[in-house]
């Protein structure tokens, strides 16, 4: 399709996709912790607006309602809860070397392109006119996983897994305009509970290993098990 | 009545043996009647037992001897058909045969010296090398004939007339060779010496005196004849008498004896000329055996059964 | 009677467990006692009127419930089980009673014992893969339990784990092969097997599978090593039990897999297992030579005699698979005859070992001696046991081993050349491996009870109780019995061949019960109680001719030895100095680690003779297993971004597949 | 209905309670009461569902294939509610707990049960999502309760794998709602797996395909499918017994039992499109890899209770095999196979937990001779294990007999490979507990109170399984089986 036929607020409902997955590039290459979830946030943000905008779009409320959910959720209060922990664990300078940022960012692009090569069949099926950000989310997912394997930060992990969330919840608007009311409150409730846990675990682990640095967490192997 | 005739006639196989290996070595030996006198000495003496013997020290002469004259009981001597002959076929007196050696081991063992145990350690060696070739042998002829009792197998061959069959040849040179080793000769053993680490056969009866020595020594003779008999008549029935009667009966008798002895005379050469072999010389010894035998099998097997 | 009788003793007697440590004594054996009696009694019975009896039982799965039968293979099983367990009964009570003071207490004997006993008598009835499986596994699990029970050294665990391992590939091993069938059958239950028709190639691996699992419980060469390990270490009369009964239940189940489920067989089959027999019989023997272990010497003899039972049984198949029933029904005869008499000899040996283990604490020959004195009426049982496993006449060794070369004999009427040179060759392998067994016994008898005692504990020996000189007895007897009418039993197991197939042995008693003629009176006959008589009768007269006069008495003095000093125990032949020249002859086959120890002037000579089959089978295939494990663990570095690593590269490899 | 409600909610209440209660003594005896009544209501519904056949009601599903797993997860819940709360106790007298960790193992405890029995009985995708990622947040605190550096290591990568895992799951359903809209047009009913089930043959195979692999790879991930596992053994070496034994007992249970609900969605979609066999093959080639893969890992444990973990991946690979292979056979060998391993792995873990403390380690080194030491114990892990290593007369022997019959007729060749890695498993798991329950013990160690109620329970039911399976158990099986694999076995 092209862009033209389209109502602008559609046409912005693109634009603001495009800038989800900008972020999350930003995401997995930004090695300052603060910065990193700054951005973090503009995700959530842009996402919650996203789905404001299919919800003024398609005219149906609940969508407006997720959205403003997200927005609190993911925009606001989970980096707000980031931040204090970081805060906190002092770590607000804290910033952690990529290995082969280059490469890091070419198998994100590489993600992408699957994404969306594995999308293309799918949606040509969708009822929403919205679909072809299905692709976007995808690969939004992709990446925040991505962002989990390359990043050993658990802060930066957990950006990682949040990010995750929202290329779900954009999947959702944008494929099938959300899902059931019940299901989004659960999913919220879910991500609440867990940035909780992960406040929680950010102490528990500093106290294990005076760090953040996953990759130090590495007791539990069966490869130093020489027998 | 016959096996009466075998029991007599043991010793003078023996003495005969002796007597010409006297002569061979140009030495006056004893005549061949000597052997009886030993017995007669032997059964007079009183017996001395060794005081850490058992009971299967005493018993062990009386079975030595009972099963090597079953053994022999089965073996057909001057008339084919004997009524013992259907008894006990050729592998049950071999099996006999084994009984006797099973305690005539133990019985060394009995007394607890080191000869007794080192002779009975051997013996058994050698039987166990013995045995396959002895029964390979046996194979060839028996499936020749299809059956493995004595008289069956004699009466095939007198049946059959004079055929040259290669396997044969080869089972013959087998059995001899294995009866020489059976029977203790040179150059497996040496009957006569008492020369400490060569015994074999003479170790194990060392502690026996009085009537047990001369059941043993007799056990032996018999054993000795009874290979005798079965290599004459099993390769060379002609003569043996088809029935009961006493003039068929009479010739066998005489022909028989004529056999043993010109078998006796070549045990005396051999072992004149032979000199006793080093105990781990003789499962090569053995081993040769075995593959005559063998040979006599897959000869008969590849050139004979076509026919 | 009814065979179901017989497995529900053996549970109950199991419950003795529940009375406390005097329990086995006083409920578990006098119940062991009547299984085996309900046992013997219904095996007769179904020799004797060969119409199989046949029951469902409401276990096991909802659509295959356990189908139970038993016919006159199973009837030969069961009189065979039924003696040895009888004889155990009487044996075990005298045997125990120092257990319950001791540290492992007697519980686990009554309870596994009766589970043990009970998995024997279902594996014979089970009529259906899925019970005969269960059967089968909780033999083998129960008598893991009792190879454990001394579990405080530590070999006897390293045998129980051994055990239990074989035990489980070999019975994986059979399920597969059960399964092929099934797959064919369409069914679990053994009628179902009989009825369909599978083609050659699938007969085959079934046929290997069956062969590879009986094989491996029954300790072919090379899937022997456990047997030596984990017999020896049970308490005797279980080791009777294992070594006498449970081998031959192995049998059993290659009988009934081969010849009845499997069907149409081929004579390649019968030129595997009649190598593999040869191979087991003559190692095993040769094994056995070098122990001087006791209990391990007799298992190493299992190993050999059921190496004999496999020639018969590959000569059967031969037979049969080249069109020669009659032949093969006498090779089939053979083996069951042997099957018979080695749990028969073999139980009472091991009886008799555990007796001199009772009076002497002492498994190892070279410290026993002249125990002929002290204990007679073991010596004289055992010099039974001696002479039947050493297949001499007129025991009932010889009778089956003649009957297997009887079968070996007729190989002429064979078209194939090859089979024609096989057959004869593997008899006289046969033949060594009888004369070898006669060395042994030689050795383990001339050692053992006679000469002069090595040891203190030997010196101290007295006869064991009356209990267990019964049950030795008992089977003495039956050796004895089963080596004077062979003609008899001959004829009641020519009955397995009629029913498996169509063909029994029609000569075998024809000229009556005194001659024994397996296939014509021409070709071979055999009169066992004549011979039986001859021998009285010769050594009567002997006796009476030479005890006359005055001569007669006998005067001790001491040995002469070519007139050495008097010898006293040490300068007697061991059992290590007797096989010393055999260990020559046959020293390729051995891993002998041999020479002298220790400094200048206190050397020790030492000696120490191992299974070759350890490096050439068992610790590579160890070795393999553990470089496997190392290679895997690379999954599992301890890096959690490794990990998600591993979960998104799967994700994105099957995406990719998916789509 | 009521029974249902009163089934699933009773610990939700619970937990809340729970959370709240400070004596240790009463939180103790609440937990069992409140397993009890739930336990006895699963019955009371099983029974209901007997007599007059499964519902569909109010966004929950009772049918044959999920009543006896959650009279299973109640049942265990009991039980190992029994064993712990000693144990707990001694564990909160020795000091390596304080009496806050106490209230939160409570609480969390029944708000797992919680999850389970949801996640069991709904009807909802997303409400099923919920659950199981609910599930792993419950559980998450549990692992790390003694909060050793280990425990703490092995609950960040849990938390990490499962959550990101069951994301995926989430973006799966995402797509099946996404599939489903063009054939249910109301947006509430999008999601409900009756609906679905119903019109599944109109489901977009393209879409299904894709959404599969989704919830494959999330869902397996907390099966503990190789190479997803990882988190498996660490979770469950480190975290308190009892949680290890509901861990293995239900948790993997509950995540496969999804896997094979999506399962029938997605094969019945994929029928039209002739790809029928995707799903089938997925789960074969991962349950065939977790299995071989497991039973070499075994052979190299050191920690007692991480072997019996990675014998838990073994098995579910085995069960994971069974559905993939599909076929009235296979199938009902799967469902049987997780009833009789749920109960004899909680049953062994269970041992493991008393072994552990008898011998004062986890360490398979240092743990020896429990027989001497206290009979009990030292039998019940040797006939746990004989058990889970498929011995009859046990029950796990019945399925595995089931599951080779299932094998040879449909993959003969995959059979030995199959017999190959139990033997393999088998191997390694007693070549690590033999030495562990016989020999010597060392110098003073000693017997402790220990309850072995449930295991023996567990175990003779196990036991009686392998004999003789009940005829209204069959019935069920009979019935799942039918739902899953189409046609039934009797």
């Amino acid at each position: 399709m092209n862009l033209t036929q389209l109502s602008l607020p559609e046409q912005a409902i693109f634009v603001l996709a495009a800038l989800v997955l900008l972020v999350s590039f930003i995401l997995l290459s930004q090695t300052r912790l603060t910065a990193a979830i700054h951005a973090f946030a503009w995700q959530g943000a842009l996402v919650a607006v996203v789905a404001a905008l299919v919800g003024w779009v398609g005219a149906d409320a609940h969508l407006y309602l997720s959205a403003g959910l997200t927005l609190a959720l993911k925009a606001l209060l989970i980096p707000w809860m980031l931040h204090r922990l970081v805060r906190r664990l002092d770590m607000d300078a804290e910033r952690e070397a990529l290995v082969h940022p280059a490469l890091v960012a070419l198998t994100g692009t590489l993600l992408v392109v699957f994404a969306y090569w594995l999308v293309l069949p799918l949606e040509r099926l969708a009822v929403t006119d919205t679909r072809n950000l299905l692709a976007i989310s995808l690969a939004t997912v992709l990446m925040g996983f991505w962002m989990l394997v390359v990043r050993a930060q658990a802060v930066a992990q957990v950006l990682g897994f949040m990010s995750i969330e929202n290329g779900l919840f954009l999947g959702a608007v944008a494929a099938t305009r959300g899902m059931p009311l019940v299901v989004e409150l659960g999913v919220a409730f879910d991500v609440l509970v867990a940035m909780i846990l992960f406040g929680v675990f950010f102490f528990q682990i500093r106290e294990s290993i005076d760090s953040l640095d996953t990759d130090r967490l590495d007791r539990l192997a069966e490869t130093e098990e020489e027998a | 009545m016959q096996l009466a005739l075998v029991v007599a006639g043991a010793p003078l196989l023996a003495g005969w043996v002796k007597s010409v290996k006297a002569r061979l070595q140009n030495r006056r030996g004893p005549g061949p009647l000597q052997p009886y006198r030993d017995l007669r000495k032997l059964f007079m003496k009183q017996v001395l037992v060794a005081d850490s013997a058992s009971i299967v020290f005493r018993a062990a002469p009386y079975v030595v001897f009972t099963s090597t004259l079953l053994a022999t009981a089965a073996v057909p001597l001057a008339v084919r058909d004997l009524p013992t002959a259907p008894v006990a076929d050729i592998m049950v007196v071999v099996g006999l045969l084994a009984l006797g050696r099973f305690f005539l081991a133990l019985a060394g063992m009995d007394v607890g010296t080191a000869f007794g145990g080192m002779g009975a350690s051997r013996e058994m060696l050698i039987s166990a090398l013995a045995e396959p070739a002895t029964l390979m042998a046996i194979f060839t002829l028996t499936m020749s004939a299809h059956s493995t009792n004595l008289s069956t197998v004699v009466g095939f061959q007198l049946t059959q007339g004079l055929v040259l069959h290669p396997s044969y040849l080869f089972a013959l040179m087998g059995l001899v060779l294995v009866a020489v080793a059976e029977t203790g000769r040179i150059p497996v053993d040496n009957p006569a010496t008492h020369l400490e680490l060569t015994m074999v056969h003479e170790a194990m009866i060392l502690e026996y005196s009085g009537r047990h020595l001369a059941l043993m020594e007799w056990a032996a003779w018999l054993k000795l004849t009874l290979y005798g008999v079965l290599i004459a008549n099993v390769f060379f029935p002609w003569g043996i008498g088809e029935t009961t009667d006493p003039g068929a009966f009479g010739i066998g008798l005489a022909v028989i004896v004529a056999k043993l002895a010109l078998l006796g005379l070549a045990l005396a050469v051999s072992e004149t000329v032979l000199a006793k072999m080093r105990l781990f010389r003789v499962p090569q010894y053995l081993n040769l055996a075995f593959l005559f035998a063998l040979l006599g099998m897959l000869s008969f097997l590849i050139l004979e059964v076509a026919a | 009677m009814p065979a179901i009788l017989a497995p529900i003793l053996a549970l109950l007697s199991a419950a003795g467990a529940l009375a406390g440590a005097r329990g086995l004594r006083l409920l578990g054996f006098p119940l062991f006692g009547l299984a085996g009696l309900a046992a013997i009694l219904s095996g007769l019975g179904h020799l004797l009127d060969p119409t199989p009896w046949s029951l469902v039982l409401p276990m096991g799965l909802p659509w295959l419930h356990w189908h139970l039968r038993l016919d006159t293979l199973g009837g030969v099983l069961f009189l065979l089980i039924g003696l040895v367990t009888l004889a155990v009964a009487l044996y075990g009570p005298g045997y125990v009673r120092e257990f319950e003071h001791g540290r492992s207490r007697p519980e686990a004997l009554a309870l596994f014992g009766g589970l043990f006993l009970a998995g024997m008598l279902l594996v014979v009835l089970a009529d259906d893969a899925f019970a005969f499986m269960v059967a089968w596994e909780l033999m083998s699990l129960s008598s893991y339990f009792l190879v454990t029970y001394r579990h405080d050294q530590a070999a006897n665990r390293r045998a129980g784990f051994l055990y239990l391992l074989m035990a489980h590939i070999g019975g994986l091993s059979i399920l597969l092969g059960f399964a092929v069938l099934a797959a064919f059958a369409g069914g679990f239950d053994f009628a179902a097997m009989r009825a369909a028709e599978v083609p050659l190639a699938w007969r085959t691996i079934a046929f290997s599978l069956a062969f590879l699992g009986f094989g491996m419980k029954a300790g072919l060469v090379p899937l022997h090593a456990w047997l030596p390990e984990a017999h020896p270490v049970a308490p005797s009369h279980v080791s009777a039990l294992m070594s006498g009964v449970m081998l031959k239940v192995a049998v059993y189940g290659f009988v009934r897999m081969t010849f009845d489920l499997v069907g149409g067989v081929h004579w390649g089959w019968g030129v595997a297992v009649l190598i593999t027999g040869s191979v087991s019989a003559l190692l095993g023997v040769l094994y056995a030579l070098m122990q001087h272990d006791l209990k391990r010497l007799l298992a190493y003899h299992s190993v050999e005699n059921i190496g004999i039972v496999f020639i018969g049984l590959g000569l059967a198949l031969v037979f049969f698979g080249t069109g020669h029933p009659v032949l093969g029904a006498l090779g089939l005869v053979a083996a069951l005859y042997h099957t018979l008499n080695h749990a028969l000899f073999k139980a009472l040996l091991f009886l008799g070992a555990g007796a001199v283990l009772h009076a002497t604490h002492e498994r190892d020959m070279e410290h026993m001696g002249g125990l002929l004195k002290a204990m007679p009426w073991t010596g004289g049982f055992f010099l039974v046991g001696c002479i039947a496993i050493a297949a001499l006449p007129p025991f009932n060794g010889f009778v089956s081993e003649w009957l297997t070369f009887q079968a070996a004999l007729q190989a002429w009427v064979l078209d194939s050349g090859v089979l024609r040179v096989l057959l004869p060759v593997s008899a006289a392998m046969l033949a060594l491996t009888g004369a070898l067994a006669a060395a042994c016994f030689v050795k383990v008898y001339g050692v053992a009870f006679l000469g002069l005692p090595r040891g203190r504990h030997v010196r101290k020996a007295r006869e064991v109780g009356l209990g267990m000189r019964l049950g030795q007895g008992l089977l003495a007897l039956a050796c004895l019995a089963f080596g004077i009418l062979p003609t008899v039993v001959a004829g009641l197991l020519a009955g397995v061949p009629r029913q498996l197939m169509g063909t029994g042995l029609p000569e075998a008693g024809a000229q009556g019960w005194l001659w024994l003629t397996p296939i014509s009176p021409a070709t071979a006959s055999y009169a066992a109680p004549l011979v039986v008589l001859g021998l009285a009768l010769a050594w009567a007269i002997a006796a009476l001719w030479l005890r006359r006069g005055e001569v007669r008495e006998v005067s001790r003095c001491e040995p002469w030895d070519c007139g050495f000093s008097r010898p006293g125990p040490g300068m007697q032949y061991t059992a290590t100095a007797f096989a010393q020249p055999i260990r020559r002859v046959f020293g390729m086959l051995f891993q002998i680690d041999e020479g002298m120890r220790g400094e200048q002037g206190r050397q020790r000579f030492h000696l120490q003779v191992g299974d070759r089959f350890w490096g050439w089978l068992y610790l590579p295939v160890e070795r393999l297993v553990n470089a496997a494990a190392r290679r895997v663990t690379f999954l599992q570095a301890g890096r959690l971004r490794a990990y998600l690593g591993w979960s998104l590269g799967t994700l994105l490899v099957l995406l990719w597949v998916a789509a | 209905m009521t029974w249902l409600w009163l089934c699933v909610f009773t610990p939700a209440l619970g937990g809340l309670a729970l959370a709240l209660v400070r004596s240790l003594r009463w939180a103790g005896w609440i937990n069992l009461g409140v397993s009890t009544l739930s336990f006895s209501a699963a019955l009371a519904l099983a029974v209901q569902v007997a007599a007059d056949g499964g519902f569909t009601r109010g966004g929950f599903v009772v049918d044959a294939f999920n009543v006896y797993l959650v009279v299973l997860t109640s049942f265990v819940a009991l039980t190992t509610g029994i064993f712990s709360r000693p144990y707990m106790a001694h564990l909160c007298h020795e000091g390596r707990l304080t009496r806050r960790r106490m209230r939160l193992y409570h609480a969390m405890y029944q708000g797992f049960m919680f999850t389970m029995l949801l996640a069991l009985t709904t009807d909802n995708l997303g409400i099923l999502w919920i659950a199981v990622e609910g599930a792993t947040l419950s559980t998450v605190l549990l692992v790390s309760l003694y909060r050793t550096p280990g425990a703490v290591e092995a609950a960040w990568k849990y938390f990490i794998l499962c959550g990101v895992g069951i994301a995926m799951a989430l973006f799966g359903t995402l797509l099946v709602y996404f599939a489903a809209q063009r054939v249910i047009p109301d947006p509430e009913a999008g999601l409900s797996w009756t609906h679905l089930h119903a019109l599944a043959h109109q489901l977009q195979p393209g879409v299904m395909g894709v959404a599969f692999v989704f919830l494959l790879v999330g869902y397996g991930t907390k099966v503990g499918l190789v190479p997803l596992h990882n988190w498996l053994p660490d979770a469950h070496s480190e975290g308190p017994t009892p949680v290890s034994a509901v861990l293995s007992g239900l948790l993997l249970n509950v995540a496969l039992y999804a896997v094979v609900r999506l399962k029938m969605l997605t094969d019945a979609s994929l029928a039209g499109a002739g790809g029928a066999q995707l799903t089938g093959h997925l789960m074969m080639g991962f349950g065939l890899a977790s299995f071989l893969v497991a039973g070499l890992f075994l052979h190299r444990q050191r920690d007692i209770k991480r072997l019996f973990s990675y014998s838990s991946i073994e098995h579910m690979g085995l069960m994971t095999f069974a559905f993939g292979i599909g076929g009235p056979l296979a199938t009902f060998g799967a469902l049987l196979h997780m009833l009789v391993h749920s109960l004899t792995k909680s049953a062994i873990f269970v041992t493991v937990g008393h072994a552990a403390h008898i011998a004062g380690t986890q360490s398979l080194a240092r743990i020896r001779g429990l027989i001497h030491t206290q009979p009990g114990v030292g039998w019940g892990l040797l006939l746990g294990v004989a058990a889970i290593a498929g011995f009859p007369p046990f029950g796990l022997f019945t399925s595995e007999f089931l599951l080779l019959s299932a094998t040879m007729d449909t993959w003969p060749w995959l059979a030995p490979t199959l017999l190959m890695g139990l033997a393999v498993a088998f191997a390694g798991l007693f070549r690590q507990i033999h030495p562990v329950v016989y020999g010597h013990a060392p110098e003073g160690q000693r017997a402790v109170t220990a309850n072995m109620i449930p295991v023996g329970l567990h175990l003779l039911l196990v036991l009686v399984l392998g004999l003789y399976i009940p005829a209204l158990l069959t019935q069920w099986l009979d019935q799942a089986t039918r739902l899953i694999a189409g046609t039934g076995v009797l």
